[in-house]
């Protein structure tokens, strides 16, 4: 009984420190297209954050719209821009090192303010299926629901608009 | 009956039993999880396995050939004898290959391949997981396997295997919609997306296919599921003809044969699926639940290696414009004649859907009619 | 009919295939080393030496016309002499290097003696490149009536020939002495 | 269940990998993939409130629906956008892409 107490945070915590190190790899790669694979496993793993807080659907629609979708775009960009096999030309700018200390600065500032804060928890991590998600969407949430789906069109035609070549 | 029908589920409970005896309590749920994901990764390559020698046998038969017919009796170890082959390959690597990304593909192909057989339903019990969103778990792994094709035919370094990946890209993300959008359906009636309580809801006879918002969904779907494993006649990522194999020319030896184990694995999944969603997956009458899935099932793999042995390839326009002209709007129909025949009396709702249905098929294949050029006639050739 | 062509196809092709089962027309391939399409008379391959009743009486008199012919040059003949170094009228090495021939059939045709014909043997892989091939008198003799197996047209119009040429030519016809 | 704190330090520090990779990259689409890191870090946020505080479970999943879907979108007119600059411009790193500034 005690060993799912002890596995179940113990892969929680795996799983966080794997998408920390995937995460910063695919920052700090040099090679563009290693970090955009990178990226796609630590879109898998945020999934599986998903998966252990219980919000099943949301891990699907992560792996399928993200994964699925999103990564093939930015491939996609990568193959049709790049010439980033140049080992010549830097891929990172001259503020890594500033840029690098205010961040670190930035979580000092904010982690013990998180652990300070006395977050009012309940005590059993609440779920929600499809159905419900669905439901809310279609009442409590149908007016943004509906601006979304205007936004996604104006972005639909406008990717359009812009990539295509101006003969 | 009862116990052939159950005979795994005994199988695996008895395994269970046996082992409790010298293991402690808490393990025992760990010993069935591994049982049934080693049954699971036992039963994926040698499905792979014997598909290949079946495909083989199958086009064979229907070039009037015999197919392999020397390892063994009907040529059943060839499979082996492959397995053996590619073993001791060697591997070769293109010199300006990017070595990570080449190395990565397919090893990370197979993953998805065996994840999705965990939410198959094989039979009565017999699914290794029943998560509440198989459906989307199914459509959202097969997604994935699009990457890691690209990955690879990007990591070769070179042009053949970059056409491919690209043509991969192309087809995949096209598919993908009217692919999900073809199982809408089957979710607005069950009201799930576990994969269990889709085929709860076919009991009987009332399997999806019999409705007229079925048969449009199965045929979408497969054809669809065809597209996404990239066989014959949507496999233009690998067209021998064209571009030598597509995004797997530099591969050879195991590498070559994890893309293939991944693609088989894929078709067998994919018609388990179809199965499971519209052909009523293990329901039916006298035989064992398990050897219904595996009827349908594989008459459905039947009939992806018949298009193979009987289909050119598709033209990528024709590819685009099949699935962007054709099956992406008749899948957005269907979902509203699923609603229609979902919120209308029983009798009626048949015939007026089914109506609806040949309406639109009319009017898409009316949009889509190919055009005949008119014939021409030569003015000033002839005399008058 | 849209779709119409699809099932037509379909059709074919399993009808192909469950006939495959039943019907011979529809299983062409012969499973070869077991099982070999019988060769048609006029097949022809490597070229033999014809001989009519014992093996030392050969047609082929080493008048070296068809090594002369030969594009490729594979025939090798060297004309027998008794003991006082007078010439025979019969080769003491005919070597054909099976390596090059390349089964063209001129050798036949211009033979004048019709000693040298093609044959139906086609499997004649060895394991080495040079020596394997390179075939002597001894094994390229075969007799006439193994002639008369394979090709029975062909057979049957030479050996009308040769009787009405010996006909012609009967008297002085001696076996040569040696 | 683990707490909800050390969820939020891990998101953090998500979050600001992603930040240190848009400050410091020079590749559009380095920047782009970036921000994907960010936005994935928030939704992990919405998802831990909504699953351990006291409010409705919806509410949170159904922000995330909202991100994502407007990930999509800003990732295809972004990539739009890259591939236009890409072709007037023949460069992708944002240092490069200076033509306003003289």
């Amino acid at each position: 009984m005690d060993i799912f107490g002890l596995i179940g945070p113990a892969s929680f915590y795996g799983f966080m420190a794997g998408i920390l190190v995937l995460a910063v790899l695919t920052v700090t790669t040099r090679n563009l297209f290693h970090s955009a694979i990178f990226l796609a496993f630590t879109l898998i793993g945020v999934a599986c954050i998903y998966f252990f807080l219980r919000a099943e659907f949301l891990g699907g629609v992560q792996i399928l719209l993200y994964v699925g979708a999103i990564m093939t775009l930015v491939i996609f960009a990568i193959m049709l821009t790049a010439k980033m096999g140049d080992p010549s030309i830097p891929q990172s700018n001259r503020q890594r090192l500033p840029v690098f200390l205010a961040l670190a600065a930035l979580a000092f500032l904010l982690v013990p303010q998180i652990v300070k804060t006395s977050w009012k928890v309940v005590e059993s991590l609440k779920t929600t299926s499809a159905v419900e998600l669905g439901q809310a969407l279609m009442s409590e949430f149908v007016l943004p629901f509906e601006l979304i789906s205007i936004v996604l069109l104006a972005a639909l035609i406008g990717a359009i608009a812009i990539a295509r070549s101006d003969q | 009956m009862e116990t052939i029908d159950q005979a795994f589920v005994l199988g695996k409970r008895a395994a269970l039993n046996w082992m409790s005896a010298f293991l402690p309590d808490w393990t025992m749920v760990f010993v069935s999880i591994i049982i049934s994901a080693t049954a699971i990764v036992i039963f994926g390559p040698v499905t792979m396995m014997y598909l290949t020698w079946f495909e083989r046998k199958l086009v064979g038969r229907i070039q009037n050939r015999f197919g392999p017919n020397r390892v063994g009796p009907w040529g059943l170890l060839q499979p082996i004898a492959d397995g053996i082959k590619m073993l001791t390959k060697e591997d070769i690597v293109p010199e300006h290959a990017d070595k990570f990304a080449h190395f990565l593909a397919p090893v990370v192909i197979v993953i998805p391949a065996l994840l999705i057989f965990s939410v198959v339903p094989f039979g009565r019990g017999m699914v290794a997981v029943d998560l509440s969103i198989g459906i989307l778990f199914f459509l959202a792994l097969s997604s994935t396997t699009t990457i890691w094709i690209f990955v690879a035919s990007w990591g070769s370094r070179n042009k053949f295997s970059l056409l491919g990946g690209m043509r991969s890209v192309a087809q995949m993300i096209s598919y993908e919609i009217p692919m999900v959008l073809s199982v809408v359906p089957v979710l607005l009636v069950v009201g799930s997306f576990s994969t269990v309580s889709i085929v709860e809801a076919q009991s009987g006879w009332n399997w999806f296919i019999f409705t007229p918002w079925g048969i449009a969904g199965f045929l979408v779907f497969f054809l669809t599921g065809v597209a996404e494993v990239n066989r014959t006649p949507f496999d233009l990522p690998e067209g021998e003809s064209e571009i030598v194999a597509g995004f797997h020319t530099e591969y050879s030896g195991m590498k070559f044969a994890l893309f293939y184990m991944a693609e088989f694995m894929n078709a067998f999944s994919i018609s388990g699926i179809v199965a499971t969603a519209y052909l009523g997956g293990w329901q039916g009458p006298w035989l064992p639940s398990w050897a219904w899935f595996f009827i349908k099932t594989y008459a459905l793999v039947f009939v992806m290696m018949w298009f193979r042995g009987t289909f050119p390839r598709l033209r990528v326009d024709q590819l685009m414009g099949f699935a962007w002209k054709v099956l992406l709007p008749l899948t957005l129909a269907n979902i509203f004649i699923a609603a229609l025949w979902l919120n209308l009396e029983s009798p009626k709702n048949n015939l007026i859907s089914a109506l609806v249905l040949v309406a639109i098929v009319t009017i898409i294949y009316w949009a889509n009619r190919p055009e005949v050029p008119k014939k021409r006639i030569y003015r000033y050739a002839y005399e008058d | 009919m849209f779709g119409l062509g699809v099932l037509k196809g379909m059709w074919v092709t399993f009808k192909n295939f469950v006939l495959s089962y039943f019907s011979k027309d529809h299983l062409v391939t012969v499973q070869y080393p077991e099982e070999k399409i019988p060769e048609k008379e006029r097949f022809r391959n490597f070229p033999f030496l014809i001989y009519d009743d014992k093996p030392e009486d050969l047609r082929c008199v080493s008048c070296d016309i068809c090594a002369k012919e030969c594009p490729p040059k594979c025939i090798t003949i060297v004309r027998d002499s008794d003991a006082q170094g007078k010439p025979l009228k019969r080769p003491k090495v005919f070597d054909i290097d099976f390596s090059i021939c390349m089964n063209c059939g001129i050798c036949e045709e211009v033979c004048p003696f019709d000693a040298i014909f093609m044959d139906h043997e086609f499997e004649i892989a060895e394991f080495g490149r040079f020596e394997d091939l390179n075939y002597h008198k001894e094994d390229l003799l075969k007799s006439n009536e193994y002639f008369a197996k394979i090709r029975p047209q062909d057979v049957a119009r030479i050996d009308a020939k040769r009787r009405e040429k010996t006909k012609k030519t009967e008297p002085p016809q001696t076996t040569p002495t040696t | 269940m683990l707490p909800l704190s050390h969820i939020l330090i891990f998101t953090t520090l998500l979050f600001l990998i992603g930040l240190y990779g848009v400050l410091t990259r020079r590749n559009v689409v380095g920047i782009l993939i970036s921000i994907e890191i960010m936005l994935n870090a928030a939704n992990i946020n919405f998802v831990a409130f909504s699953a351990s505080l006291d409010v409705s479970p919806q509410i949170g999943q159904v922000f995330v629906i909202f991100i994502i879907v407007l990930a999509a979108a800003t990732a295809s007119v972004a990539l739009a956008i890259v591939l236009s600059i890409y072709r007037n411009q023949k460069t992708i790193y944002t240092d490069e892409i200076d033509l306003l500034k003289w």
